[in-house]
């Protein structure tokens, strides 16, 4: 018999099933103890709870170092920073949850940023490059979805290759060139406060409202964790497993475009090498709040707490130290041992 | 997907390391004919001594691909160790023996691979988190490690050795060919080396056929690890001195080759010889471009063109092994 | 699971709550402004909340940010601000920067330095652009701001140490070059840069560009290795055996140029293509004494890190006023004040005779 | 044939072995003793036990209680084994394995010999020249000559068997286990492979044969032993048992109220549900293919499925069922041909179209295919179901509440609550699971794969019951079974895949489970004589 090709593109989700088994496995060795306490109970929340907890600490270790470290506005205003990375994580978890992963969204806010650019100097009129840089966000998104969806290849090859593909393309699009003097008034879309809370902080919390309402209120939530769970099982389902990731990566992408207006206006400035490194900072504050690398799990407070964990550890170390690289061992430092410790502490059944 | 159902003269084509060698081939032809320079001993031994590397750290790599991780730290984790190289051997700082500094390095390297794996197997802690989370720390460690300063003044041996080399050509091209060598004989001919295919083809399985599979992980890591140790001794020594931006973007490339040269990224596929063909491969865009003079707009195109190739490369390559299986399921029946 | 929303989120209630509080906190400060103009305003009350800690020494702190910390050049300036920071006594020295030279942390460290209330900030901004918002806020703070070593937009910042400009350094290495070559000689040049988005390389070479054509050595092409020691080299060894009439090498980055100069060394053409480029003295010494290099360019960086201090501190203490003609820098003397620049001096051309008198 | 001929002390002992999954009892105080040469054959319905023994036996599993020891290489005293695959390689326990258990990025050599490679050079180095000679040996000996280069992937199924035959093969072993040996073999390769056991039993090699094909069981074994819900029912000379006793004790029922009665009854209840149908709803087609094909796996289906019938797909593992029902489901896309579902023809569909046609579909993976097993009970049965639950786009919990609670009580699906993973169901609940899921949204069309694999005897009972009550009110089903008793209790007609073609239909109750074997064989025009 002739193997189809199509067994063969999900031997991901096989390496995840055979891990799952031997987990199981050890489960059932393990004795009855450890399932009837927390698996009966149904309490998914255990990282959540965990995340929080550490956050609880470094915010207190932090106060007690640093005075007037949680003084509210002085945590707002360093807040700036983190609202274009926050848009940008909210897309990652969508695909991490379905066992996806997108690595060109930082290449993604280049490109986005150079069509601003582009735009603004051809039309100048804002309106129209915040839509073009975004529309490019979206094309961006959907070239990687339609790739990844249509030929059924790893979205890690696919975003690896558009990774540098993007990125490549906003430097010579741009022939490095920046683009500045967009307005004050368009500045004010970054800077601007409403209760105190900066626009695109706004805007990250609404689109979060409606991605917790989506995961949670409406099939899509589930289908979306039984893509990431069990791909196939989704597809007998009658899921429709391509279209959804299709779309998946489209947000991420028009995500990466929104981000991209927000980072051009908070900088003024449009250029090429704008988003750089943000994959792995959004990959990082994912997967710190609980969001399954291996897919199914994850959820939106998960993902704001390791948002804000992320954050209020560089800020602190920042802050204390004043060492620039200590910041990038602490992050790092604490994503794999907390990941560890959660493994062990963990109860049965629940991977990160 | 290195075999297909196929017979004769398609067969031979459909072989991975065939096609990209024959790419590398056609690419060279065209370039040469544009500037005959480009056909020269004195640029292809550039392209091999600027491939050593990469070649030395791929085959590390592709252990770890091959049991369905990966591992995203290899170029911190070479920023760390030339660091520490030369803070050991430089005659500048510690000037230790090139006797001690070597093999601690090596052990270093290992040191840190091994850790990896422990975290990979035993600690239960996802490879791309845990090799994402290591990357991030050890560029801020090499940092502190290096003080804000260049080291300078590496022993000349091993300066001379690395610039020049044993008859004409640089330590690093021999390394990186005894390295292959033990690689292949790892992969293709030593027990361990079947058991890592296993491990990653069917897990199940392999702890069904009692393979220690967390053990295989351990020790891909660490050889990855040793590796990438390797690579820095012969060829950091080349560069004018040690700076903290060493190894940037190196674990993209490394994951680049593997991933070109077919090895697939959930484990247990890939041959050694294409992926050796996917590094000289992707060390020829930028000579090649420069040969081809595509002055200065086009070379602000440069990691554009690298971009679009790999992207293309991929879809080719799956729009073709479709196509194969389909066209070979139809010869069968 | 909608089966369970209402259960599960029953079951978070702790957390749920002790993020509402999170939040609750976080707004219950601004409430009262509440107005969308409030950056200003809150940065000022925040310098002010935050001042306490500040003053705790009485001294005057100054912050100092290059553009990429742990590079032998800002170190050098780096030993010039403390031996400044010394001799004054009064003064806190706080030096960091991002180590990846990405302007956004600039302007993360120093809205940062504008919540805990330091007295004055120095820039060496890696993009203006984007540090510009931040430095208008650390302003509207109370803080003072200078920059040095690059300059701002005018608006952000108060004085410029100004060392050199873009175009001075961009003509300054063309006439070395050409001085160096003899000025009759024909032939090609290359430039290599950092990546094609970097702003000062790329200004650089905005002002190299017209040189060049005055002169008769003709641009070839210009690479964009990155901030990539290896990419640098392999990128210099392909000019060199491309180009035949290649006759020198602008390395206008801090791996570009070593880079340059060992692939020249490595080829064996010392002397027949010359290199030249920004850099310390002493990481280009072997190059310059071996021949490879025979003129590196740059200014007296340990200098320019004691003028920097010694403005920021009378800036602070109020010595030092806008519309000042001159200003007094320790050891350096008076330093002539044109408009809102302090200058340095010229540029320094190190050569064979003269690398070893520095050292930094 | 006389068990034990090389000794009387028995090489394995079993002795009161307990195990249990998560709760549910696999296997109770089973004690065994295997005697050195003989072929010792072991019987049970599925999930009666048989894979789990295998797995003690094989150290991939540990028991909860009682032992299992084996006599040491001289024969002189025994060895308690500690449960660990090498514990048992070591003792010279080589298994074959069903569901092979192999490396399909692996050439047949790697295949045979990973885990104990044979090597020079102080172990360091494979020997490989001496691996593929022995390779070739073993493949010539079981009348194989494929290229032993080519990754197993690129194998047929019968082929793959013989690689995993091999590798039980090169183990230098004293016990080997035969899991379902011939279940993909053609008649040829069966008769080839049953003369392999002969010389194996002469060389004093014990071997635990396990087959549902009984009449393999007769020729071969010296003992039999009878399994059935996790406990033995006996073990007897294989010349004191008879087919009929065999059957009994395996089913626990008799064997006429079982296979005499059920083919009655089937014909019986099909003329009822004709009748009945004729009065009450269209009697019209339900679904129907025209020539449905995949290039490579299946070519040509045509057939038609009434409403209110059930219709058996027979034939043997990798025929080419599974895959028909894949395609028609829209999972895997079809070539050529089209599907007609109640007069609406479609020519492409993808699985949305046909679950909004009406068709519903129990996959043959239960765990992998069927369900999410990291999700509750609830969210399994909801996810086909959502359209029936949401208000607007957006879940009503009530609704869902009441639509999952509906399915629980319908079948019975024992789960401390709905909120349970099905992960930690039984198999029996499980598969409740995925009917409760796809029944909920009352379909048109049943398409069930195995849908009594690896369920224990009651549940496979109200599965069997459900099944006929479905088609009783009027649902078309198409029912895929490798179990033939199940196929002719069960369906109104039979339709046999050979090679990914029609080779018979039948009215299942004119035909007998051997000429629908025969007629599956791949070499089915000579295996009629054969079987004479």
């Amino acid at each position: 018999m002739t193997p189809a090709p199509d067994s063969d593109q999900s031997p991901v989700n096989r390496a995840r099933f055979d891990q799952q088994s031997a987990d199981q496995q050890q489960n059932s060795d393990s004795g009855p103890f450890r399932k009837s306490i927390f698996h009966d109970s149904g309490f998914r929340w255990w990282h959540e709870v965990a995340v929080f907890v550490l956050l609880v600490l470094v915010l207190m270790v932090a106060q007690e170092l640093v005075p007037g470290f949680l003084n509210p506005r002085s945590q707002l205003l360093l807040s700036r920073h983190v609202w274009e990375m926050a848009l940008i994580s909210l897309g990652m978890m969508l695909i991490i949850i379905t066992a996806g992963i997108d690595l060109s969204v930082g290449s993604t806010m280049g490109l986005c940023a150079v069509a601003f650019g582009v735009s603004f100097e051809m039309t100048s009129s804002i309106l129209l490059s915040c839509l073009f840089c975004v529309l490019t966000g979206f094309g961006c998104g959907a070239l990687n979805g339609a790739l990844i969806s249509r030929w059924r290849l790893h979205p890690l090859i696919v975003t690896l290759a558009t990774y540098a593909a993007y990125r490549g393309i906003a430097e010579g699009w741009s022939q490095g060139h920046s683009w500045s003097g967009f307005g004050a008034s368009f500045s004010q879309l970054s800077r601007g406060r409403l209760l105190g809370i900066p626009y695109p902080g706004l805007t990250f919390f609404a689109l979060t409202v409606i991605a917790a309402i989506v995961l949670w209120k409406t099939p899509a939530g589930k289908h979306l964790s039984a893509m990431g769970y069990n791909e196939k099982a989704a597809r007998f389902s009658g899921i429709r497993v391509d279209l959804n990731r299709f779309l998946l990566f489209c947000i991420s992408g028009t995500l990466s475009g929104l981000a991209a207006v927000f980072y051009v206006a908070r900088f003024d400035t449009a250029k090429a090498d704008a988003g750089e490194g943000f994959e792995l900072d959004a990959i990082t504050a994912v997967v710190a709040g609980g969001t399954s690398i291996f897919g199914g799990r994850g959820n939106v407070i998960g993902t704001i707490l390791g948002l804000l964990l992320i954050h209020e550890t560089r800020q602190f170390v920042g802050r204390y130290w004043g060492i620039e690289e200590l910041k990038s061992i602490f992050v790092g430092g604490l994503l794999i041992s907390f990941v560890l410790i959660y493994q062990f502490l963990r109860p049965s059944g629940q991977r990160v | 997907m290195s075999q297909l159902p196929l017979r004769g003269w398609s067969r031979l084509l459909a072989r991975r390391d065939i096609g990209i060698l024959l790419l590398i081939a056609v690419t060279t032809a065209v370039v040469g004919f544009m500037d005959s320079r480009f056909i020269s001993l004195d640029v292809w031994l550039g392209i091999f001594i600027r491939s050593a590397p990469t070649m030395i750290v791929a085959c590390g790599v592709m252990a770890v691909i091959l049991t369905g991780e990966i591992d995203i730290s290899a170029g911190s984790l070479m920023a760390l160790l030339a660091a520490v190289m030369g803070l050991l051997i430089s005659q500048s700082k510690a000037a230790l023996s090139l006797w001690i500094g070597i093999p601690a390095v090596l052990a270093l390297g290992t040191a840190i691979g091994t850790g990896t794996g422990l975290l990979v197997s035993y600690g239960r802690v996802p490879s791309l988190v845990a090799t994402l989370g290591l990357m991030t720390a050890l560029r801020g460690l090499t940092t502190i490690v290096m003080g804000g300063k260049n080291i300078d003044g590496l022993p000349p041996a091993l300066q001379d050795a690395a610039k020049r080399g044993w008859f004409g050509v640089p330590v690093s091209v021999w390394v990186a060919s005894l390295v292959v060598l033990m690689t292949s004989l790892l992969f293709y001919r030593m027990p361990l080396g079947r058991r890592i295919y296993a491990a990653g083809s069917s897990p199940a399985s392999a702890r069904a056929a009692g393979l220690h599979i967390q053990r295989i992980q351990v020790f891909t890591f660490a050889w990855a690890g040793f590796l990438t140790a390797v690579a820095t001794l012969v060829d950091v020594p080349r560069l004018p001195w040690i700076e903290s931006g060493i190894g940037s973007d190196l674990e993209l490339l490394v994951i680049t080759c593997v991933v070109v040269g077919g090895v697939s990224i959930s484990g247990g596929r890939g041959d050694l010889s294409s992926v050796l063909a996917a590094v000289v491969l992707m060390t020829m865009i930028r000579p090649v471009l420069t040969f081809l003079d595509v002055g200065e707009m086009g070379e602000k195109w440069t990691r554009a063109i690298q971009g679009v190739f790999i992207l293309l490369a991929v879809i080719a390559d799956q729009i073709s092994i479709r196509f194969l299986w389909r066209k070979s399921a139809k010869v069968r029946r | 699971m909608t089966v369970r929303v209402f259960s599960s989120l029953r079951r978070i209630f702790p957390a749920v709550i002790g993020l509402l509080m999170l939040a609750g906190c976080q707004d219950s400060g601004s409430s009262s402004t509440g107005s969308q103009d409030a950056v200003a305003g809150d940065a000022e009350s925040d310098s002010e909340s935050a001042d306490a800690p500040s003053s705790r020494s009485g001294k005057i702190r100054i912050c100092l940010l290059p553009k990429i910390k742990g590079i032998s050049y800002f170190s050098s300036c780096f030993n010039g601000a403390r031996e400044a920071a010394d001799e004054l006594g009064n003064v806190e020295l706080i030096y960091d920067g991002p180590t990846d030279g990405d302007p956004r942390k600039q302007a993360e460290m120093i809205e940062q330095w504008t919540i805990e209330g330091v007295d004055v900030i120095c820039v060496s901004p890696n993009a203006p652009d984007v540090v510009a918002n931040a430095m208008k806020d650390a302003r509207e703070a109370g803080i003072h701001v200078i920059t040095w070593d690059a300059d701002g937009t005018p608006e952000s910042r108060e004085f410029f140490i100004n060392q050199a400009t873009a175009q001075s350094i961009g003509e300054g290495m063309v006439r070395a070059m050409v001085s160096d070559l003899g000025s009759e000689t024909e032939g090609e040049v290359v430039i290599i840069s950092s990546d094609a988005t970097s702003a000062n390389q790329n200004t650089w070479i905005e002002a190299m560009k017209p040189a060049l054509e005055k002169s008769k050595l003709k641009l070839a092409t210009i690479k964009y290795p990155g901030e990539n020691s290896s990419n640098a080299l392999a990128d210099a060894q392909d000019v060199i055996r491309k180009y035949n009439q290649l006759k020198g090498i602008f390395g206008i980055s801090s791996v570009s140029f070593p880079g340059a100069a060992e692939a020249v060394e490595q080829s064996g053409l010392n002397g027949k293509v010359l290199v030249t480029g920004l850099s310390t003295p002493n990481d280009m010494k072997k190059f310059v004494q071996n021949g490879t290099v025979k003129s590196v360019i740059l200014w007296n960086t340990v200098d320019l890190g004691y003028l920097t201090v010694y403005a920021a501190e009378s800036l602070a203490s109020g010595k030092l006023k806008s519309g000042a003609m001159s200003l007094k820098a320790g050891r350096l003397g008076e330093k002539q004040i044109v408009g809102d620049h302090v200058l340095l001096g010229d540029i320094i051309v190190f050569t064979k005779d003269n690398i070893d008198h520095y050292d930094f | 044939m006389e068990a034990g001929s090389h000794s009387n002390r028995p090489l394995i002992e079993i002795r009161g072995i307990c195990k249990s999954y998560t709760g549910v009892v696999a296997l109770s105080d089973v004690s065994l003793s295997l005697m050195p040469g003989e072929v010792h054959a072991l019987c049970g319905e599925n999930g009666a036990g048989k894979s789990t023994l295998i797995k003690l036996l094989a150290g991939t599993v540990r028991p909860d209680s009682g032992s299992i020891s084996c006599l040491n290489e001289s024969l002189s005293h025994e060895v308690l084994l500690s449960g660990s695959v090498k514990a048992a390689e070591d003792a010279g326990i080589a298994v074959m394995h069903q569901e092979s258990t192999a490396f399909p990025d692996l050439n047949a050599v790697d295949n045979i010999y990973v885990g104990r490679e044979l090597t020079v050079g102080y172990g360091l180095l494979l020997n490989r020249s001496e691996m593929r000679r022995r390779t070739h040996e073993l493949l010539h000996r079981l009348g194989e000559h494929f290229s032993i280069d080519r990754p197993l992937r690129e194998l047929s199924l019968a082929q793959r068997q013989m690689v995993a035959l091999a590798r039980a093969l090169s183990l230098k072993c004293r016990l080997l286990i035969m899991d379902e040996p011939t279940a993909s073999l053609s008649m040829r390769e069966t008769q080839r492979l049953m003369l392999l056991v002969r010389q194996l039993r002469s060389d004093g090699i014990c071997v635990l044969y396990v087959s549902h094909r009984l009449e393999e069981v007769f020729e071969l074994s010296d003992r039999i032993t009878v399994l059935r819900d996790g406990r033995l029912v006996s073990t007897r000379p294989t010349t004191e048992v008879t087919r009929t006793s065999l059957i009994h004790e395996m089913v626990g029922r008799d064997l006429e109220t079982l296979h005499g009665v059920s083919k009655s009854e089937s014909i019986t209840a099909g003329a009822d549900s004709h009748t009945g149908l004729a009065a009450g709803r269209a009697t019209g087609t339900a679904i129907e293919l025209t020539g449905l094909t995949r290039i490579g796996v299946f070519e040509d289906i045509s057939l038609s499925v009434r409403a209110g019938e059930i219709v058996g797909l027979s034939g043997l593992v990798g025929a080419g069922r599974s895959e028909i029902a894949r395609a028609i489901f829209g999972i895997d896309p079809c070539d050529f041909g089209s599907i007609s579902i109640s007069g609406k023809t479609l020519n492409r569909w993808t699985t949305g179209d046909m679950i909004n046609a009406g068709v519903a579909f129990v996959p043959e993976d239960r765990q992998h295919e069927g369900l999410v097993l990291q999700m509750s009970v609830a969210d399994n049965i909801l996810m086909t179901n959502y359209k029936h639950v949401t208000r607007t786009g957006f879940i009503s919990a009530r609704a869902a509440h009441q639509l999952v609670d509906d399915q629980v009580k319908r079948f019975q699906i024992r789960a401390a609550s709905s909120g349970l993973m099905v992960e930690f169901l039984s198999g029996g609940n499980q598969q409740k699971v995925v009917l409760g899921k796809w029944l909920a949204g009352r379909p048109r069309v049943l398409i069930l794969d195995e849908p009594t694999r690896g369920v224990d005897v009651g549940a496979k009972h109200q599965i069997h019951e459900l099944i006929e009550q479905l088609a009783g009110e009027g649902l078309a089903v198409l029912l895929i079974s490798s179990e033939l008793p199940e196929l002719l209790r069960l369906s109104h007609r039979l339709i046999v895949i050979r090679e990914g073609r029609i080779a018979g239909e039948f009215a299942s109750g004119n035909v007998s489970q051997e000429e629908i074997l025969a007629i599956s064989l791949p070499d089915a025009g000579r295996s009629a004589e054969s079987r004479q």
